[in-house]
Order: structure tokens, then C-alpha cells, then sequence
């Protein structure tokens, strides 16, 4: 940590998670409200018949994970402050807010914090009677591919499954039922980040995961917690094809399979590069004959200012396509028409 | 000191959030090598969380229920649940408004156990329970009567612990991630909870 | 010009535009597609009994210009290379491409090098007999509110331009009508630029800008390019207080007007600073009365990974709300359910 | 030297085409000062395209209409316009496959009223105008029938011009926008063009 001179259009830095979370509310207040301090939910909720799509997580990254909340995706984001798994005690109350027979759905990305929060969480909600089901998410693949899932780190993976999930719940589904619709998807979808340069925490000014200028490292977690290993900077193409290859080792696609493929910018990489970026991924992927049939390249989980970006592919079954691709969703930062 | 009141318990909770406030930064500091930099700032929160609900309080259990739910609604991150836990725990634990000594390490040991419930780290693998372990250890082996020298113990413990985790390879939280890198630095949770006990101490020898 | 090391995820710096071109329409292949060389189109076209819309700019600015190409929004957009307008013959091409007796509707964002290439593309168009009319956005107001419209740059103010020209279109208005609506919007729109720290030009390693840390130049242009004046860095609230109170002063929003508000950030600045940001000019109109009818906080328009953002400002008339808010669009980079 | 034939003309915009090259860096780097850093860049993509046409062309009307179209069609910013309008303007005031002294001087006019019909920039405004118009100015007024004493005038003439631009403020482009700011560097397009007309001169001159 090197406390540096802040160079971010913030105020007050303990300010920062409640500020951001008023700004987005009032820019999008025909799709998401706050319930609650750091409880964003849909300004029109849905039936309450019908199951709820919950998930928690740190600020830090937006548009996620509050950028997803609405119409098809998201019932509610419990967000935490900067790069934190928000309370247990606030996670449970957004629980009771949601309380319902058809159930909830919790997702939880795997960060030590946020399963800890959202156990402790689930433990409370039991007691209260409050039907909940957790659903991990684990997409990470820079600890190798053999790695247990309890070792795998959630990352941007996270977001077309709230696409799959929230329109299966849209759709009057059961509980059990999207649960297995959403663990089927977490069993073939694999993320691998890429980093190169440093970024910045808003509150304490801590440089994090200092990268010399030319050097990257394969396998960075979205909070500059390192991970894989560092190597000199790859042009595009390389770096691409090095990424493709892992993710591929991982999903291991067939011609003819679907899959999808996003780049998901971290911070200050350019939209021009992630789509030079993903120009190979997908030569790489057509080269074999596997048809990329939902695609996106743009900023969906953000790392602050870091420069770099997270590569997703998964391999998809008929029902994940019409559910990403063929039903309405309307929230800020993703709208299917 | 054969009595711990409420009204000691708090000053030592106190004496910890100072303490601890003007060592955050450090805090930070290791956590941003193998972690994400949040440490300081979220034990400083979780402290003040704590303390905020202080007041006039009374009696121990119902302090120290009230000091767990505030830190797990208004703080986040590994700290809020692993704390919180402590804290819950301490609660099952405690009874009344004075605690003798072994009564203290009954309520510490009950906040071990609440946190156990939490996570599965135990003594090795590179986390805040590397000093937490020990230090209610050392409490229960004292096994004096004389509270000021129970915490005495426990801060001891408490700081070898968490600098013997220096040398050690995370197998939990953001660290482990690094893998053998994580080798070399001290963990920013042990590290705090070294700072507390010996917070802990301070507030009760004057 | 300090020539540094590249840190960017790029190939050989000539073939970036066409490249990031490539990688963007295989990822929207559904969307968008090459008519030729640098020519953005839409995959399915519209009908050609309708006004086509057309506009050209440099790359670069990613999603800007062509992540707007797409149903409800426009037909064709001609590319350039980093920063350069594209040259007459090219934007000519594409003109013959969508000659129609309806007419082609050209979006010109005043910068010297686009009008010139507009000027001498309408020369060529209107010896071979094309139905072309000119619209000019000159939204940026850093020269002076009273600066005439020909001393304004065109900023980011034209994407809104964009939805509402292009669902105009759709509906099957005439040439003039839709240049008429597009003319009463150029008339109510203001956008102000922030820069704090400089960019680097993919191709030939220039930063441009350099600012000082600490420093930001409110007036900034979207090439790097200068404009107001330099100042320390303010809070958040502080700087939105002074971007909105100059918008104001140029748009003269009165109480009960409807406005559109838009905060466009340009690279590293992070969509948690843009909320931050919007939150405050929200209040500061909410406080006059004005009504926010239309809001956005994202990256529309970039200037690779400067940091800092656009604020965009506009009195919407009633057809304007409509054609924003309810007409539908599905572009890659901007969709209306 | 009396006649300019079509390969001299040629052999003429591949000298260009070297010393632009050599010096592509310090007129990027003088628009990034003031504008947006690429003049280098297009300026040499500009006279690539041009003499790409070149080919095995015998007629000077064809071939600075082609040159002018091709660099329309693959370069781009204000350059390409500008450079465009002035190989167009050019070949509507040239004809046959040699040209005297006289003719030479009508086709570069010819040039030059090429670029005034798309821009309204003059003397003082800190373009690329205040190498061109003295340059042209030059060559009327040297009268020779020498055509590389011609160019020496010319050359000298957008130097001096070029050079000039240091001092003024910006009216056109997207100097413009630096209002005062913009007074102490040249304009990236005058030197280059100043560039031009030296390597015209060298080219011929051997
Ligand atoms: N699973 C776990 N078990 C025990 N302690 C943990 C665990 N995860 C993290 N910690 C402790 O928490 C500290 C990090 O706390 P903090 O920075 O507040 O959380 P976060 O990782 O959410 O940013 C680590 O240094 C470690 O001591
Ligand atoms: N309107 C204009 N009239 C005359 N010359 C101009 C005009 N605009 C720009 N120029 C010239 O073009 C040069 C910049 O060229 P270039 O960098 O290729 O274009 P762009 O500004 O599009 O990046 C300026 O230095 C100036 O000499
Ligand atoms: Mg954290
Ligand atoms: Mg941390
Ligand atoms: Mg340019
Ligand atoms: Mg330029």
C-alpha cells in the first residue's frame, strides 16, 4: 500500500458505498429503489408468487452486482461497503423482506467474506422460518482446473447466470427447479482474469497489487488479490489465445457445442482492446467448429481503475439459450429486449 | 483485579478501537499484499459498531448480543461475521453484570467456539485464529484469578501467534490465493487481533 | 508526446481499428455487420421506404459511434482510425449504400476534420444525384455559452440525438420532420467535459493531455484535446456542482421543465464516481424543480483510458420524452424494452 | 531543370514520402500539444496512399485524381480532406505527361484553391494554411522557368511560414479550443507540409 494522492471524483471516502447507491437510484428510479441502507431492489416487484433472485457483495464493482437488479434478473442485491461482503445481520434482513412460500434464492459468489456472511445469514433466516436455498458460484479457474469448488473463487460468471436464473424465477418456476437450472450452468462456465497495472482503493488510497508497467499476471482475483503468475506483457492475439486455451481445458467444447463468450472489461482496458481481445477468442472457438451463440464484451464487474479484463466461456444447454437470450430483461446495466 | 464489571468490559473494548485506529493503516497494509487492503478500515468499523452500542449498558449478555447484531448489520467484509460470531458467542456464555475469572475465560472460550462455528481455520493456517487460538489458550492455562494477569496471557499469546504467521502459507480467506507467495507477511487479521489483546491488557493494568 | 511502453492489449497498432471492428461484429453478429471496409451497418436493414440515419466519426471512442448502430437507432456508421474522421470516399461509399428516395439523414459531430470529410462526402452525393441533408451536434459549451454554434464541438450529446432521430425514423417520418426534431434537441442540449489525468494514443504511444496529479481541466475536449481551463481537483460534489451550474446557465431549466441528465464517463473513471457524481447534479436540479425525465450513467462516448467524464444536459419537449423513453431500440450498446 | 515529367512529379511525393516518415514522431508529437497527436501518422498514411497510385501512371490529370480519391478513401481526419481537395484541385489544372515552369506553378495554385473550397482558413490562422499559401505565393512570384529553383522558393517560403506558426494563436482545427494555450508551438500541418515542399525541392535538386 502506498497512500498516494487520490486522483477520484469521490467526498467523503466512508460516504462512497451510500452516495453511489443514491446517484444509481435516482438515475434508474423507474427500475430499482432502496428497501433499505445498501438494499437495492426492482421499483415494480415482482409476484410474489413467484420465487426471489437475491445476491449480496461488496461496492466497488459496478455496475455490479446492483446494476443487475430488475425485470428478469435480480429481485434484490445486498451490497456491502467497498470490496466487502456486506453483514450478515443486514443480509438477513433483506431475507425477510423477500419472505415467501415459493422461496428464495440466494446467490453467493465465493469470497471467504460473503460465505460467511450469507451461512451466517441462512442460520438466522432458518430460525425465523424463512425459505432459502443457497446457490454457489465458483467460476474461477486460475487455481488450476482440478482445483476442489470450494477453492474456486466466484467472479464475473456470476452475472449471465443471474440472466438464466432470474428469468427461470420470471417464468413461475419452482425453486428446486432453478436451482438445478443454475447449478447445471455453475458446472460448465469457467472465468480466468487477466491484470496489468495496479489499482487504486477508493477509502484508504492502497495501491493494490502493484504490477510493474509491462508485466501482467493471469489469474488476478477482481480485488487485486493476486493469483496465477506474472509474465511479461502478451500482444492481444497472444494473450487471447493463452486465456481461450485454459478456459477450454476447463469446459472442453465439442464441435457443434453453444457456448457462451464475454470479455468483461475490469476498469480502464478500453472497449477497443476487449474486442480485439475477443476477435481471437472467437477465431480460436470457430477454428473448432464450437458456435458462440451469446456474446457480450463491455464492463459488467469492475475492479475499480484496473486495467485488464475476465474472460468467460460456457458451454450452454437448450434451456440456458432461451433463458439468456429469448426473455425480456430490464435492468440499468442489462436489458434484453 | 478479581471482578470484571461491565463497565471494565467496555473500557477494554474501548481502549481496543483506540488502539487499534492508530495502527489501521499497517493493518491495511498487509492486507493489500495478500488480500484487498479493507483490514484497518473494517476492524475499525466493526470496533466502533461494537462500542457504539456500549450506552449504559448493564448486563453482559444482552451487551453482548446487541454488540454482535450491530457489527454483522453496519460492517461487512470477513471481519463482520468472524467478529460478530465472537461476540454471539460470548453472549452464550456470559451472565450477569460481573465476571470472575474463570467466568472470563468461560466467555472468551465461548467466543472461540462461535467463531469455529464460522470457519474451519485453525492453528496454521495463516489467519486471525492464529491469534486468537493461543490467546484463549494461554487464558485457560493460567487459570489465575487475577483477570489483569489473565489478559496478560492472552496478549503474549496473542502476539507470538500472529507473527509466527509470517512465515506461513494462507489456506484461507483472499491470501490463499497466493499461494506460496502469501509466505513473508504477516496476516492482517492475526495481527489486529494481537493488537486487541494487548489493548485488552492495557485497559485493565491502568 | 512521451513515448512510453504500450500497456495495452492490442496487435500491431495499424490493424486496431479494424480488428476491434471484426471482434465487435462477431460478438453482435445478430445486431451488426461490415457493409465494406470500416462501413457499420445493421444486420437486418431497415426498411428502405424509411430516412436512413447515418453518421461517421474516428475509433476510439468505443461503444462510440457504432455500438449505436441497431433497430430504432442508426443505420450505418462510417469509421475512421483512432481519433481521424474517415476520408470523403469512404463516407461516400456509404452514403451510395443507403441511397434511398426517402434520404439519408448524415450526423455530423462538429470536429474539423469530420465536416470537412461531411463537406466534401455531400459534394460527391450531390453529383450522383443522393438525397442527403446534413445535421450538425455542436453540444460542448467549454468555448463559452455564447460562442456560436460553428466554435462548439460535438461531445457525446449526439447518442441522445441518436435514439431520438433514429425511433423518428422508424415511425416513418419525412427527412425534414425527423431534421426538424433533431434540430429543436441540438438547440437544447449542452454537454461539459472533465479530464484528470491524460490518455495514451494506442498507435503511436503519445500521451496526450498531461495533466499534473491533482489536476483536472474542466472544458476538456474527446481527443485530449484542451479546452477550459486547469484547476486542483475538487470533491465530487464540488465539481458536479460546478459542471451543472454552467449546463444550467447555457439550458436555463425552469421549474417543472423535463430534462434529460446524463454523466458519460470517458475511461478509468469508475461508474461508482460517475453515480457519486450524478447524485449530486440530481439534487441540485430536484432542488429548482426541474424534472430528470431520462438518465444515464455509463460509458457511451470514451477517450481511451482518460480519466474523467461528460455531463450532458438537455430540455426534452414531449416528442422527445416519447422518442427516448418509448420508442423501442436494440442496438448493441443501447437498448429500450 | 524545364520540364517536370510524370515520373520527376512521382519521384517528387516518394521524397515526401522518406523525410514525412523520418520526422512522423515530432509532428505527432506537436499535435498532441495542441490537437490530438496523430498528424504524423496521418500525414504519412496520406502521401502512402498517393503514392500507392502512382503505379506506372504517364498522365497527370488520372493520376492526382486517383491519388486524390485513394487518400480520401484510406486515410482519414482533416488531413485526408485537405491533402484530397489539394490532389484534386491539382489535377483539374494539369494536363498532358510534362509540365514547364508556368504549368507546374498553375497546377499547385490549382492545389491550393482545392483546399480553399474546404476550408476558410488564411494567413495568421496557425494551419497548415501558413506553409501552403506562402509557398504557393513563392513559386508565382519567383516566375522562373526553372522548376527546381521553383521549388527552392517554395521550400523556403513554407519554412519561414511553417516556422511563423510558433507565435500565433489557433483559429481552425482543434487547436482552436486552446484559445491562448496555443501560442508557443507550431501547427503540426505547416511543418509538415513545410516538410513537403523541402523534399520537393530535394528530389528534383538530386
Ligand atoms: N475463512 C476465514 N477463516 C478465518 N479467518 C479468516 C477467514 N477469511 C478471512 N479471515 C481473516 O480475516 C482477515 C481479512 O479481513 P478483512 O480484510 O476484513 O476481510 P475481507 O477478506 O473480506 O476483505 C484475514 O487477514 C484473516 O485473518
Ligand atoms: N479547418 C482547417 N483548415 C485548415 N487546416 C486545418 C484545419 N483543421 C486542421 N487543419 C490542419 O490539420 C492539422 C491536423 O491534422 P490531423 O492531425 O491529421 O487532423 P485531426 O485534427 O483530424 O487529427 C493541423 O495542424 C492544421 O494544420
Ligand atoms: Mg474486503
Ligand atoms: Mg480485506
Ligand atoms: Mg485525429
Ligand atoms: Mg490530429
Amino acid at each position: 500500500m502506498n497512500t498516494k494522492i487520490m486522483t477520484k471524483f469521490i467526498n467523503e471516502p466512508e460516504n462512497i458505498t451510500r452516495e453511489l447507491l443514491d446517484g444509481y437510484v435516482l438515475a434508474y428510479s423507474d427500475k430499482v429503489a432502496l428497501a433499505a441502507e445498501n438494499i437495492v431492489v426492482r421499483a415494480v416487484p415482482k409476484d410474489p408468487s413467484k420465487v426471489a433472485i437475491v445476491t449480496l457483495g461488496g461496492s466497488g464493482h459496478e455496475p455490479a452486482l446492483s446494476g443487475f437488479v430488475g425485470e428478469g434478473m435480480l429481485d434484490c442485491s445486498v451490497v456491502g461497503d467497498i470490496f466487502a461482503a456486506p453483514g450478515a445481520q443486514r443480509l438477513f434482513q433483506a431475507l425477510q423482506l423477500f419472505r415467501r412460500d415459493a422461496g428464495i434464492l440466494l446467490v453467493v459468489l465465493n469470497h471467504s467474506g460473503d460465505v460467511m456472511s450469507a451461512n451466517m445469514a441462512m442460520q438466522l433466516a432458518e430460525r425465523a422460518g424463512i425459505k432459502v436455498k443457497k446457490i454457489l458460484t465458483h467460476d474461477d479457474i486460475s487455481a488450476g482446473i482440478d482445483t476442489p469448488e470450494e477453492d474456486c473463487r466466484g467472479l464475473a460468471g456470476c452475472i449471465p447466470l443471474y440472466k438464466i436464473i432470474g428469468a427461470a424465477a420470471e417464468e413461475g418456476k419452482s425453486l428446486d427447479e432453478i436451482y438445478e437450472i443454475g447449478e447445471r450452468f455453475n458446472q460448465q462456465v469457467a472465468t480466468l482474469a487477466v491484470a496489468m497495472g495496479s489499482c487504486t482503493h477508493p477509502q484508504n488510497g492502497a495501491t493494490i497489487s502493484e504490477l510493474a508497467v509491462g508485466e501482467m499476471e493471469i489469474g488476478m482475483g477482481q480485488h487485486g488479490e493476486g493469483g496465477g503468475g506474472r509474465q511479461m506483457l502478451e500482444s492481444a492475439d497472444k494473450t487471447a489465445e493463452i486465456m481461450i486455451g485454459q478456459l477450454c481445458e476447463k469446459i472442453q467444447p465439442k464441435t457443434g457445442d453453444k457456448v457462451l463468450l464475454y470479455v468483461n472489461g475490469v476498469g480502464s482496458t478500453t472497449l477497443m482492446e476487449l474486442s480485439i481481445i475477443f476477435r481471437r477468442a472467437h477465431q480460436v472457438l470457430a477454428k473448432d467448429g464450437v458456435e458462440v451463440v451469446h456474446a457480450k464484451i463491455g464492463e459488467l464487474l469492475t475492479v475499480q481503475e484496473m486495467a485488464g479484463f475476465q474472460m468467460i466461456l460456457a458451454k450452454l444447454d437448450d434451456d440456458h439459450v432461451e433463458l439468456l437470450k429469448n426473455r425480456k430483461a430490464d435492468a440499468p446495466y442489462w436489458t434484453t429486449v | 483485579m478479581q471482578k470484571l464489571s461491565v463497565q471494565d468490559f467496555i473500557s477494554m473494548w474501548k481502549c481496543a478501537l483506540d488502539r487499534v485506529t492508530e495502527r489501521a493503516d499497517e493493518f491495511s497494509r498487509l492486507d493489500a499484499v495478500t488480500g484487498d487492503g479493507d483490514h484497518g478500515t473494517a476492524i475499525v468499523q466493526a470496533l466502533t459498531s461494537s462500542v457504539d452500542m456500549a450506552g449504559n449498558a448493564t448486563e453482559y449478555k444482552v451487551l453482548l448480543s446487541e454488540m454482535g447484531f450491530n457489527v454483522m448489520m453496519h460492517t461487512g467484509g470477513s471481519t463482520s461475521t468472524l467478529f460478530g460470531a465472537f461476540l454471539l458467542g460470548m453472549s452464550d456464555h456470559a451472565d450477569g453484570s460481573e465476571l470472575d475469572g474463570p467466568q472470563v475465560v468461560k466467555m472468551f472460550r465461548g467466543g472461540l467456539e462461535g467463531i469455529q462455528k464460522q470457519t474451519k481455520a485453525g492453528k496454521g493456517d495463516k489467519t486471525m485464529m492464529d491469534a486468537l487460538i493461543p490467546a484463549v489458550e494461554a487464558m485457560a492455562a493460567r487459570g489465575s484469578n487475577d483477570i489483569c494477569e489473565l489478559f496478560n496471557a492472552a496478549a503474549e499469546a496473542a502476539r507470538e501467534g500472529a507473527l509466527a504467521t509470517k512465515e506461513m502459507k494462507a489456506n484461507f480467506g483472499r491470501a490463499r490465493n497466493y499461494g506460496d507467495r502469501s509466505i513473508g507477511t504477516a496476516d492482517a487479521g492475526a495481527m489486529s487481533w494481537a493488537c486487541m489483546f494487548s489493548a485488552f491488557h492495557e485497559a485493565l493494568a491502568g
